[in-house]
């Protein structure tokens, strides 16, 4: 598939259809793939890299990427077609300047899980029938591919392009067993108190980084309410468990309706906090309260919080009256 | 003495005998008003001046039918045959206030009389 | 800090919108209908002011409780305020009770500029609710705390 | 460095008997950036206002707080003395101590604490407030009235009088309301047509008022000066400007058995019908519910004898859309319908009626021509029995809990007219009270009893029951003489209670105007605004506030015009200035805002910004058109970056207020 892909965007670097290429390149190790722009065919046969470890979203850098001057292609899985889309529908993205190239997604492998089962010096990975063949600096190993399989990709909502100028490889489908709210359900059965444990722990890891936030392509304000000294809320470093609480309960907020699903907080976050739980919250919110509703599946419906049902829509008490307890 | 027992036939009627206006409605609509000497609004204005003991000694207490009609009708859901009934009560828990004993029983008994009525009559009427 | 239940006396912060729920409050002042002094009230526009960052902010700085109160529903003075509350407040209390936060901590009341008693019964039931719970702490920013 | 000025009302000792004035005085005085804090006996006294404009000017404010009743009350009043002081209005805040605390608190030393906290907030918030200056926005001259009633034909005729443009929309056939239905008035007994016809008349010829008879209204939008209504005009399926209401049509329609609601049902119309002789505009309407024609295309004789080819049998309902300045709601009342009082036997007996009804069988125009004839065998009633409240002042969801106002005197007017006319008639009336406060009212209520010899029984009618032999028995308590009685009656008349128009509350919606439980319009100050509903440009007029009696209707009417006519003289308003606005260099464009906004006032536009590398970016931002924005402020919660914010009710004041709360 990297061949195709090289060969597809140097023809049509070549005939003058994008002037540039979004996709990734290698970083420090093999297993950390960074998003890249590619400006020449050179720097493309050099360093463009699409393999089991890509998993990075690149939608988001598009808001900045399509506003330079020329067309740009970017390689999009089905995951970031959503993300993507969902940026054309806010008007982030100009949509005139991408040239979309839906490619297959994951699973995506995650390297840490490798290197929990003790493999390390990691050079390259080979999936044979299930089986990853790891070619390390101490020889080869093996393990089972399902155990390896990137946290985002284990839920995966959708194969599905809901975005695309042309299709490399097979289209997939919207997957409606995927099992994602399982684990939000899970916690909704336990007691507040089980819960208010389980979040203290997560959250209490928190270093504030703002990777989630910088990753996130629903996170995309000219400037974030936490940086801005004027919201009365901003803040640098999260000094107590209320800021903890706090910063991540108001970027849920901010993003829901908007969320995608694309998973890419959990996947960056360093404390491995499972941020994507506090965003699958308010979808299934939606989905049960107000309809389902998959964001980024089209460019016009209107988003749950931009909407209402005068009729139907059921009162907040609805939280005290379900649940546990 | 009176207070406690307005306090009590308010709390076992659960009526707020505030609400009537005076329209006169449950004694206008009452069944039994001619057998009666206090008639159902005067209940309700007895039991709010605490003027209750006349009520207890008078036989009005027995000649309510407990139909309802007042319940039903009055326009501020004030509910006259509740006090009447918890003027009833006050008035035979009182020891041996009994108002039907079973040796009265034969006497009343003719064919047409249903023997659930005579049933009822004791729960109604006794302790 | 030992907390004595019978003398703790929360803070409670009522987000009312002006024009049905704060004259509701201004009724019940006007035909003398006690609550409690725990609530203190901010006037906003519409309860679609309400920023979930206020709430947030209110437990942060110490508040045992927080109610937006707005118009009914159909009754919003700005036709459609109420119902984005409404979302809103929803998916805000589902998120505190997600984290295990006290989900009776928190209240969305639709009362009227003719509900006085409906104002008045509301907040003497809602501080009795947080009263029950005890102070917040689960939200609460230590270093807001007083000393 | 900011510069806060203090005062604290006493309000007599509406605030001064619970709260320790001077205590909150005190407290406040130590907050940082108050320069001065005092107490007053009355601060919304000229001589409390000078004591503010002398501190500002002395002290050279930058803000102040009024500790006072509710801002509701006189947020304006401290406003205005601020200006005239030369202190921005929009640098005032209120601090409501008395109905949020000197009025629900009992206990000195909370309600002073409560007191001083409430202080806190508001200080907190001015030092965030900012000078705020009003926008102006035109105003169409043109009003709006909604309902062609009484109270409504009163309205329209003031403003038409004042010289501006009206119109009227009425859901019925013809404008007139229920007052078109009324036999006499009272207390003077004269003829209602002979004083409500010439009313229409000159409105109809008025060249100022334009009709929208049997039209309705559809859609508001807008605000004060500037509403754009669509009204919906019903067919008629006949052509409004080619009928003369000739009447030929409806002489020769064919469908005779349809009941006549103008007279209650009392009698039959045809299918094609003009709802009685003064009817205005006086044009037929084809009722397709009944009409063979629309309902299976068979006759077409009212067609044929058109003279003037006004049928249009293929008329289809028809929308426009005006503009208008300000809008008047006179949708008025009706009787309760009485179907769940089976003791009254109403839907039983044809011979108990409402008083309603009993106006149109009295009336010369009504089914028997003037004549009260029994309905059920039209025989002459001997015994009459009034029985009020009849739905009224009831606590049950039966009835209203409200006293419906008009009953006693109608009902004196109906006993009195009665035996004036046969005084062969007994006229029994059972009154709960007899409620006649009004010019010439009790004494209109005397005559009945002292020279007319109605007798008026202190009870309530418990049960009326229809006999074989015709008569109907009353059951009823005389409470005086303590018994119970029972009246032979041959008529019973219900006064049923009166409750607003059901298309009262949809309208309400639409107007974004408040209602109270019982559906009347709530007026935007019990006593000293009745006439203006809380939502700027809308008026009230008659029963729809309340139940009214006609000159009260009336008087309210008129009030009601005036109030639109100083709307209408404006050529401007001023704005509230307390709206949205978006910081340009933090929207993301991303059109949240606008998805939730309910006046259409944010627009979207590419601006270029010059980068921190210098470069040009253009970007899609939004604008909020002032004049237009309303200031709910439901675009500043969307608005994720927090781009959008609210003047007067700012994220960080709100945030000020509740930390000074919470501290």
């Amino acid at each position: 598939m990297q061949e195709a892909m090289i060969n597809r965007a140097k023809e049509l670097m070549a005939d003058g259809t994008v002037s540039r290429v979004i996709g990734w390149k290698r970083g420090e190790f093999a297993y950390d793939i960074t998003p890249a722009v590619f400006e020449t065919a050179e720097e493309i046969d050099s360093d463009f890299v699409c393999d089991d470890f890509t998993a990075a979203n690149v939608s988001k850098y598009l808001i900045k990427e399509s506003r330079k001057e020329g067309r740009i292609l970017a390689f999009l899985k089905p995951c970031d077609t959503y993300s993507f889309n969902q940026l054309i529908k806010e008007h982030r993205i100009i949509r005139e300047n991408v040239y979309v190239i839906g490619i297959p997604g994951g699973p995506k492998l995650d390297a840490e899980k490798l290197k929990a089962r003790g493999i390390t010096g990691i050079l390259g990975v080979r999936n044979e029938k299930g089986t990853l063949h790891i070619d390390t600096v101490y020889g080869e190993e093996t393990m089972p591919m399902f155990e390896a399989i990137l946290g985002k990709c284990e839920n995966c909502k959708s194969t599905k392009h809901v975005v695309y100028d042309e299709l490399m490889g097979e289209e997939g489908e919207v997957i409606a067993d995927s099992g994602r709210f399982d684990r939000v359900a899970e916690l909704e059965n336990m007691t507040a108190q089980q819960r208010f444990e389980f979040w203290r722990e997560q959250l209490s890891k928190c270093i504030r980084c703002n990777a989630c936030r910088n990753v996130c392509p629903a996170c995309s304000c000219e400037n974030c309410v936490f940086d801005n000294p004027d919201s009365g809320i901003s803040n640098k470093a999260a000094a107590d468990s209320f800021e903890e609480n706090n910063f991540h309960i108001i970027r849920a907020f901010h993003v829901a309706g908007r969320c995608t699903d694309c998973g890419e907080c959990s996947r960056v976050c360093p404390q491995n906090i499972p941020l994507h739980l506090l965003n699958r919250k308010f979808i299934k919110d939606i989905n049960e309260l107000y309809g389902e509703y998959q964001a980024g599946e089209d460019t016009t419906s209107r988003a749950p919080l931009t909407n209402y049902n005068a009729d139907e829509d059921c009162e907040p008490s609805i939280v005290h009256e379900r649940g546990a307890e | 003495m009176d207070n406690n027992l307005k306090e009590q036939i308010l709390r076992s009627s659960g009526v707020n005998v505030l609400k009537c206006m005076r329209c006169g409605k449950c004694s206008g609509t009452c069944p039994s008003y001619d057998e009666m000497e206090y008639h159902p609004h005067q209940f309700v204005y007895m039991v709010e001046k605490g003027d209750i003991q006349k009520l207890m000694e008078s036989e009005s207490i027995y000649k309510c039918l407990t139909c309802f009609a007042c319940v039903e009708r009055c326009p501020r859901n004030v509910e006259p045959a509740k006090v009447v009934e918890a003027v009833r009560l006050a008035a035979i828990r009182q020891q041996g206030n009994n108002h039907l004993t079973p040796v009265q029983i034969p006497g009343m008994l003719d064919e047409d009389l249903p023997q659930q009525a005579i049933v009822t009559a004791f729960r109604k009427y006794t302790k | 800090m030992q907390v004595n239940d019978n003398n703790f006396e929360p803070v409670i912060v009522a987000f009312c919108c002006n024009w049905c729920s704060y004259a509701g409050a201004d009724l019940s002042g006007t035909n003398r209908l006690n609550y409690p002094t725990n609530v203190k009230i901010i006037r906003v526009p519409c309860s679609c002011r309400v920023n979930p960052m206020f709430i947030l902010r209110a437990f942060q700085r110490g508040a045992d409780g927080v109610i937006i109160c707005g118009c009914h529903p159909g009754d919003c003075h700005y036709t459609s305020g109420n119902y984005y509350a409404r979302r809103r407040i929803t998916l805000l209390y589902s998120m505190l009770d997600f984290l295990g936060i006290e989900r009776d901590r928190t209240r969305l009341e639709w009362v009227s500029a003719a509900e006085g008693a409906k104002f008045a019964a509301t907040m003497e039931s809602f501080t009795e609710q947080v009263k029950a719970l005890g102070p917040n702490r689960r939200l609460e920013d230590l270093r807001c705390r007083k000393q | 460095m900011q510069r806060i000025g203090v005062f604290v009302c006493h309000c007599g000792t509406n605030i001064a008997a619970t709260v320790d004035v001077k205590a909150v005085a005190e407290a406040l005085g130590h907050e940082p950036g108050v320069v001065i804090s005092q107490d007053y006996q009355y601060m919304c006294s000229e001589s409390g206002q000078n004591l503010v404009k002398d501190a500002i000017k002395e002290h050279n404010l930058s803000g102040i707080v009024i500790c006072s009743c509710s801002p509701r009350m006189h947020e304006n009043t401290f406003r205005k003395a601020a200006a005239a002081a030369g202190l921005n209005p929009y640098l005032v805040e209120i601090a409501n101590i008395r109905e949020q605390c000197s009025w629900i608190h009992r206990d000195i030393a909370t309600a002073t604490e409560k007191a001083i906290i409430l202080g806190k907030a508001a200080v907190a918030k001015v030092h965030l407030n900012t000078p705020l200056t009003s926008m102006e926005s035109p105003v169409v001259k043109r009003a709006l009235v909604i309902g062609g009633g009484i109270a409504g034909i009163q309205t329209a005729l003031d403003i038409a009088e004042a010289g501006f443009d009206v119109d009227i929309v009425e859901k019925e056939a013809t404008i007139g309301g229920k007052m078109a239905q009324i036999d006499k008035t009272f207390p003077t007994l004269d003829c209602a047509a002979c004083i409500l016809t010439p009313k229409m008349v000159e409105a109809s010829q008025n060249e100022k008022i334009h009709i929208y008879a049997f039209s309705e209204v559809e859609a508001v939008k807008g605000f004060v000066g500037n509403f754009t209504v669509k009204i919906k005009r019903k067919a008629r399926y006949v052509d409004e400007v080619k009928c003369t209401g000739c009447g030929a049509c409806i002489e020769k329609c064919p469908m005779k058995k349809v009941p006549n609601e103008f007279n209650m049902g009392l009698d039959n119309r045809h299918a094609v019908y003009i709802p009685f002789a003064q009817a205005v505009p006086k044009i037929a309407t084809i009722d397709p519910n009944y009409c063979m024609m629309l309902k299976n295309g068979k006759c077409g004789l009212c067609s044929k004898v058109c003279a003037a080819g006004a049928i249009d049998y293929k008329q289809q309902d028809s929308f426009i859309e005006e503009k208008y300045g300000a809008i008047v709601v006179a949708t008025g009342f009706n009787p309760i319908k009485l179907d769940k009082y089976d003791e009254f036997s109403y839907n039983t007996c044809p011979d108990v009626v409402t008083s309603l009804e009993l106006e149109r069988l009295m009336n010369a125009a009504g089914p028997n021509g003037g004549t009260l004839l029994r309905p059920s065998d039209k025989s002459h009633p001997h015994t009459i029995v009034f029985v009020q409240c009849v739905g009224s002042r009831c606590s049950d969801e039966k009835g209203k809990p409200y006293c419906s106002k008009i009953c006693c005197m109608y009902t004196a007017k109906h006993a009195m007219l009665i035996r004036d006319k046969y005084p062969d008639t007994e006229v029994y009336v059972f009154y709960i009270d007899v409620r006649t406060p009004g010019k010439n009212f009790d004494e209109f209520y005397r005559r009945a009893v002292e020279q007319y010899n109605v007798h008026y029984i202190k009870g309530m009618v418990g049960k009326v029951t229809p006999k074989s032999d015709g008569k109907i028995d009353v059951q009823a308590s005389d409470l005086l003489s303590n018994e119970q009685l029972h009246i032979d009656a041959d008529m019973v008349v219900l006064a049923a209670a009166i409750e607003p128009d059901k298309t009262a509350r949809p309208l309400a919606t639409m107007l974004t105007t408040q209602m109270d439980t019982n559906d009347f319009f709530t007026e935007a100050h019990p006593k000293l605004r009745p006439v203006e509903s809380a939502t700027a440009g809308i008026f009230l007029s008659g029963a729809c506030q309340g139940p009214k009696d006609i000159p009260e209707t009336v008087a309210q009417g008129s009030a009601a015009a005036a109030k639109a006519i100083g709307l209408l003289c404006k050529n401007s308003i001023t704005c509230n200035p307390c709206v949205a606005h978006s910081d340009e260099l933090m929207c993301n464009g991303c059109s949240s805002c606008e998805k939730v906004r309910p006046y259409g006032a944010i627009t979207y536009s590419d601006k270029e910004f010059r980068m921190p590398d210098r470069t040009i970016a253009v970007r899609r931002v939004a604008s909020v058109n002032p004049a237009v924005c309303q200031g709910c402020g439901a675009c500043t919660v969307a608005c994720p970056s927090g781009a959008m914010d609210l003047s007067g009710f700012s994220n960080s004041q709100i945030m000020a207020e509740v930390d000074a709360i919470c501290k």
